[in-house]
């Protein structure tokens, strides 16, 4: 105990020490704050047991942006140690647990909130719905989320940072390669951020196909909504895999069994073919939503109907699917064998068919159309160029023996962040502004909105471009420096400049929403953008039932041909008489489960099993106690629900 | 026949391409990926510019229609280009834009397939080739010459114009071992046996590395590889024969320590010692699959015995 | 969920055991016999248990049940397709071909 | 549930109930997916045995025989269970839940045994890869029988306690479909490990 007492806390890094000072610093603040002003009360009733899915969503939204700038943080100090040959800014040490947290933070606990976020925000309105299917169940996924990056984040200032990879490849992450705690921090934040994403999966495929507002077929949904869909499929499909390959990691590492490990027979190869069955598909998870956004957003801004609404949905469903069974290109140079490298190389290639159709989709409904450029869809036409390459590096990556010489180097670099950036964080950043009108009813401000945008797109290109040419020099990933022989510094040195220009981008949004919270345009109509789905004939922010009455649909593009009085339709439900309201009410369950999770997790890290139990047990006893519940809902009576309407401006 | 059939096809391909390539790297001696010194090297990049070619066939023409169609079509007051708000579907145009990418990595697809399966084949037929043992070790690397008994750490002598092929394993972590130049890379596992093959057409000095996160001193994992002459090459090994101490037991312990190491020649090792590495890690169930070529899906071949 | 109160009857519940019993003994005789290579045996078994599967699932479990569209079936549908690409794809991977002619 | 429903929401209120139902179904997908993952794992380790013993020399026919049709006759019998419920019968539900999970209980105890008898003859979790993957994979599916277990004792205390109404049956229903679903994965045990491996 004493051995592992000494090593608890973190020490010995100047950058942790200053971390540790303002974390302690920020915490005090927020106590202080809360307690000064009453708050605890005001926390605990909206948010911590909130069961709405919007404030669930803003939840999911403030804690990636959190998120986004640890990653970012990571990334500038990597680009720094980079920046020239044969720096001492990091240690090897430092280094590897910034290269490791960064990706895994970038994915698991900025990506998947964010689409979380719009996920929550946007579908039930956009399907008509008072709520998601399972909105205790929500809550759930949420509060796991939040500890799970929670307990990742705490390997920063206790027990040491995971350092062996985001996807930790043992041997080098079993026991004999990675002693510390780290390694199953890394193990334990995600496993139980990971079960939360596996909730969300179902529920929300269960609230697309059974929640939809009256005569909304699947073929007139939006397009948002499908790509939700096709994603929520890859999610079931793919989460499961990631939980019985971390959960066989710790068991190799806990009980000392031989899976993965390079002795006793286990076999290491099999963790990395199990681990990318999740990987590939996760990045088509969080890809796919953006595809739908992109969708969205171009149809909006060019006042044109989608073109192509069914090539759309079907290459949207056939990447859900194929996206299931490319994993191996990951590990081409593992010599699985000639057969098994031309199999993935081919269905790797002709995943790029049905991404590519989308693309000329998007070109197709702007051709003929009125496109103004707004912040959203600036965002969208910079992602076409940008994913456009990034998904032809993707198609050169494909083949198999050309992938010998990209692996593992930076050209892979290059390719992976100009699709996940290009495509998705650009997607996810099109889409808030998009929604944020709908989220907290004013419009983010222009001006500095394009600042933002034009640091992030350039920096962008000065960062990744250059990656590209230092992979066919022959820079791998992962090296924490390099000399002076090779030829890699001016390039380097570009790059870490890029890196910093969108570091300013991401202040220039901040910035953004500060100013725009006091100065913001308020959006009094509810419909800003003159929208094309249900989310707009609401109220911005909308009211915590949603819709008054449910909407009834007769097209696509349903609000769109309400608004214009087309196929029948007409303003929504004028005359209709208000009913009472059923509505989910609000509880602490999640919250304390989640933290009862926190706790097990924490215990098991440091393989206190004491502790480990006395939370797990706190999980089983919150299940009981949920199951024994029976009063779980309510209704909205009529006057409220008029007294709401009409302070919203809306007619009763 | 040195240059096989593909190299003559995508000679002209290649040609057009040149000028791209120019531009980014102006044939720098640097982009070792764009200066391949050998016959594996030279297929992998013949491979990376048609793909490159056939991208480039879709994305430039892309890029135009979308900086047309945003200038031509912006909302602007007065704009006299046509608004068609309705207009959301065309057979034609649908099976234009699934027909042209399919046809594209219809291409890309066959020529995919016959590199993969041509690289698992000696670059060149009508030379002996020679065997080299590779074992990744925390933090270095370790080379054995079954043929010459003797070894070398963190650097390889070939003799220039023979195919070389590598056996690659990892006493510690997996590793990958990646010499540009010469061609593209291949795992270094725990207990796996894994064979890549290399030539250099010329003599020289060849940059290598290993392209796998293996821990702390992994960015210090450079190696070089040196081609000579075949005489040369042999006049090395007979000196080396002669002059280096033997690697024993002890001293393969030692190295096999985490840490870094210096280049190191020795004229002899324990004869076993890469087998032995190998089946210690579990490489003892890797062969009897091997020698089946286990093509079965079923688990009949994973039978007790 | 009173319209559709028809989860199977007593009747279904006993054949369905009856099914499962016999498709439990029978492989279980077939492996302690030896009547087969091991080939063939192992594909006997494995169909065996698929049918067993098969039974279970209509018998115990009512898949027909419930109202159309039938997500759930779509669900295990490709549900069984992930669950043989991921068996059959990690054997074949897994089954060591290296780069060897 | 005391407020009188007007029709929408009744409508609303009805389809609650199958929602419940087809998240579960989706639920037991994935679950079959962790499964498959470990039957992936042991399929591909089960001769690296590191020169311990084999399967064929650890696994009892007896044994396993017996597991196998306790399970089987336990899955009968929650489904004799929900038949008794929509009979409307409270007391011959209870009686058939009892019997269910006193089966589900030997079932863990044999379990249990047969590891530790494993264990005490030197075949452990840690031991080699084959008893690594074997552990995970049949231990997986008895931890989801003993959670299994509770969760139904959970159920008939509220049987219990609210009699047999729609939040009950919802609640019978569902732990009875992930009891048929542990049997249907026993099948697969059964033949995939026992079966194959005393082969």
């Amino acid at each position: 105990m004493g051995e592992k007492a000494k090593g608890f806390f973190v020490t010995g890094d100047p950058l942790i020490y200053g971390a540790d000072v303002s974390i302690i610093i920020t915490l005090l603040g927020i106590l202080v704050f809360l307690t000064y002003f009453k708050k605890w009360g005001w926390l605990w009733r909206e948010w911590l047991t909130t069961v709405d899915h919007k404030k669930i969503g803003i939840m999911y939204l403030v804690s990636s942006l959190l998120m986004l700038f640890r990653g970012g943080v990571d990334a500038l100090l990597m680009r720094m140690q980079l920046a020239m040959p044969n720096t001492h800014f990091l240690q090897s040490q430092h280094y590897n647990e910034i290269f490791t947290t960064h990706g895994t933070i970038m994915i698991l606990f900025m990506a998947m909130p964010f689409m979380f976020a719009l996920f929550n925000i946007v579908i039930p309105l956009q399907i008509g719905a008072r709520d998601v299917a399972y909105p205790f169940l929500n809550a759930m996924s949420f509060w796991l989320f939040f500890f799970g990056a929670l307990l990742f984040n705490l390997s920063f200032v206790i027990g040491g940072s995971p350092d062996a990879g985001w996807l930790s490849y043992p041997p080098l992450s079993e026991l004999a390669g990675s002693p510390g705690p780290g390694q199953n921090f890394y193990i334990w934040g995600i496993q139980i951020s990971g079960i939360g994403s596996l909730a969300t999966g179902i529920n929300f495929l269960v609230t697309i196909l059974k929640m939809r507002a009256p005569g909304m077929k699947l073929m007139q949904m939006p397009l948002f909504t499908w790509s939700v869909l096709s994603s929520c499929i890859t999610i079931i499909f793919a989460f499961p895999v990631l939980t019985v390959t971390l959960a066989l990691l710790f068991v190799d590492r806990f009980f000392g069994a031989h899976i993965f490990t390079a002795t006793g027979g286990g076999n290491p190869m099999m963790y990395v073919n199990l681990i990318w069955m999740w990987g590939h598909p996760e990045v088509y998870i969080v890809v796919l939503p953006a595809f739908g956004i992109y969708s969205e957003i171009v149809s909006t801004f060019s006042k044109k109907k989608i073109f192509g609404y069914k090539s759309m949905v079907f290459s949207m469903m056939i990447i859900s699917v194929l996206g299931y069974f490319t994993w191996v290109h990951h590990f081409f140079t593992m010599g699985a064998g000639a057969d098994v490298n031309t199999f993935f190389a081919i269905t790797t290639m002709a995943i790029g068919i049905p991404t590519g159709v989308k693309i000329f989709n998007w070109l197709f409904t702007m051709f003929r159309g009125r496109i103004s450029m707004t912040q959203p869809m600036l965002w969208t036409l910079a992602f076409i160029p940008c994913f456009l390459v990034g998904g032809a590096t993707g198609v050169m990556l494909a083949a198999a023996p050309a992938d010998y010489q990209y692996h593992n180097s930076y050209f892979l670099i290059a390719h992976f962040h100009q699709t996940l950036i290009g495509g998705v964080v650009f997607g996810y950043l099109a889409g808030l502004y998009y929604w944020w009108p709908k989220m907290f009813g004013f419009k983010l401000n222009d001006r500095i909105g394009k600042w933002a945008f034009w640091t992030w797109n350039i920096g962008f290109y000065v960062c990744f471009m250059p990656q590209y040419a230092l992979g066919f020099m022959g820079m791998t990933r992962r090296v924490y420096t390099y000399g002076w022989d090779m030829g890699w510094a001016p390039y380097n040195m570009v790059s870490t400049a890029g890196a910093f220009l969108m570091g300013i981008g991401f202040v220039f949004q901040v910035w953004q929403i500060l100013y725009s919270i006091k100065h913001g345009e308020r959006d009094l109509t509810g419909d800003p953008w003159n929208g094309r789905t249900l989310e707009w004939s609401i109220p911005s922010p909308a009211p915590h039932y949603n819709f008054a009455h449910l909407p009834e649909v007769k097209s696509d593009d349903a609000w769109w041909d309400m608004k214009n009085h087309r196929y029948g339709a007409a303003v929504p439900n004028k005359m209709k008489e208000y009913a009472p309201i059923h509505m989910p009410k609000n509880s602490g369950i999640p919250f304390l489960m989640s933290a009862c999770w926190f706790v097990a997790g924490f215990g098991l890290t440091f393989e206190w099993i004491g502790v480990g139990i006395a939370g797990l047990a706190g999980v089983g006893i919150c299940l009981l106690a949920r199951s024994f519940q029976r009063n779980t809902d309510y209704y909205i009576p009529v006057d409220e629900i008029k007294a709401t309407e009409s302070s919203l401006g809306r007619v009763v | 026949m040195i240059k096989p059939l593909l190299t003559v096809r995508l000679w002209k391909v290649a040609i057009l391409a040149a000028g791209l390539l120019l531009l980014l790297s102006g044939c720098d001696r640097r982009y070792l990926i764009f200066n391949p010194s050998g016959p594996v090297a030279e297929k992998e990049l013949h491979l990376i510019i048609l793909s490159a070619v056939l991208c480039a066939v879709v994305v430039i023409p892309v890029l135009g229609l979308l900086i047309y169609i945003v200038y031509r079509y912006r909302d602007k007051p007065g704009n006299k280009a046509p608004y068609t708000p309705d207009w959301n579907d065309s057979k034609i145009l649908e099976i234009v834009w699934w027909g042209v990418p399919i046809i594209i990595i219809g291409i890309l697809g066959v020529y995919t397939a016959k590199t993969t399966y041509s690289l698992v084949k000696p670059p060149v037929e009508d030379v002996k080739p020679i065997t080299i043992q590779v074992t990744s070790l925390d933090w270095k690397w370790l080379f054995q010459y079954p043929g010459q008994k003797i070894a070398t750490v963190n650097y390889a002598e070939i003799p220039a114009g023979v195919p070389v092929q590598f056996h690659l394993t990892s006493d510690q972590m997996m590793n990958s071992f990646w010499v540009p130049e010469l061609g593209g890379q291949e795992y270094t596992m725990p207990g796996m046996a894994m064979r890549l093959w290399l030539q250099a057409d010329q003599p020289g000095t060849y940059y290598g590395s290993g392209a796998n996160f293996t821990g702390k001193g992994f960015a210090h994992m450079k190696f070089k590889v040196v081609a000579k002459p075949q005489a040369e090459f042999n006049q090395w090994a007979k000196q080396v024969k002669k002059t280096a101490p033997a690697l024993t037991e002890a001293k393969y312990e030692k190295l096999a320590e985490k840490g870094l190491a210096g280049k190191q020649t020795y004229s002899s090792y324990p004869e076993k010692l890469f087998t032995e590495t190998i089946d210690r890690n579990g490489g003892k169930y890797m062969k009897p699959e091997m020698k089946h070529g286990g093509h079965d899906m079923s688990m009949m071949d994973h039978d007790n015995e | 969920m009173h319209s559709h109160e028809n989860h199977g009857s007593a009747k279904t519940y006993i054949l369905g055991f009856l099914f499962s019993l016999i498709l439990t003994a029978l492989p279980l005789w077939l492996v302690i016999q030896h009547v087969m290579n091991k080939a063939l045996l192992t594909v006997a078994i494995l169909l065996i248990a698929v049918l067993q599967l098969i039974i279970q699932f209509f018998f115990f479990m009512h898949i027909g049940e419930g109202e159309k569209p039938r997500y759930h079936v779509m669900a295990l549908i490709l549900g069984a397709v992930m669950v043989f690409t991921i068996v059959a794809g990690s054997i074949w991977i897994m089954t060591f071909n290296s780069q060897v002619h | 549930m005391a407020q009188p429903a007007i029709s929408m929401d009744a409508h609303q209120e009805h389809h609650h109930d199958t929602f419940k139902l087809l998240g579960f179904w989706i639920f037991l997908v994935t679950d079959c997916i962790i499964f498959a993952c470990l039957f992936a794992v042991y399929a591909v380790l089960r001769t690296h045995t590191d020169g311990d013993l084999t399967g064929r020399e650890l696994f009892e026919v007896k044994g396993f025989t017996a597991e196998t049709l306790i399970l089987l006759a336990s899955s009968f019998t929650s489904g004799l269970a929900s038949l008794a419920m929509q009979k409307g019968s409270k007391k011959h539900l209870l009686g058939w839940l009892t019997v269910t999970v006193l089966l589900g209980l030997s079932f863990v105890g044999l379990e249990i045994t047969e590891f530790a008898k494993m264990a005490s003859e030197g075949a452990a979790i840690s031991t080699n890869a084959f008893l690594s993957s074997f552990f995970t994979l049949v231990g997986t599916h008895g931890l989801h029988v003993s959670f299994g277990l509770i969760w139904m004792t959970g159920v008939m205390v509220q049987i219990g306690r609210y009699g047999i109404d729609a939040h009950t049956k919802e609640k019978v229903t569902i732990v009875g479909l992930y009891w048929h679903f542990l049997d249907v994965v026993w099948i697969f045990i059964f033949t995939v490990v026992y079966l194959l491996g005393v082969m």
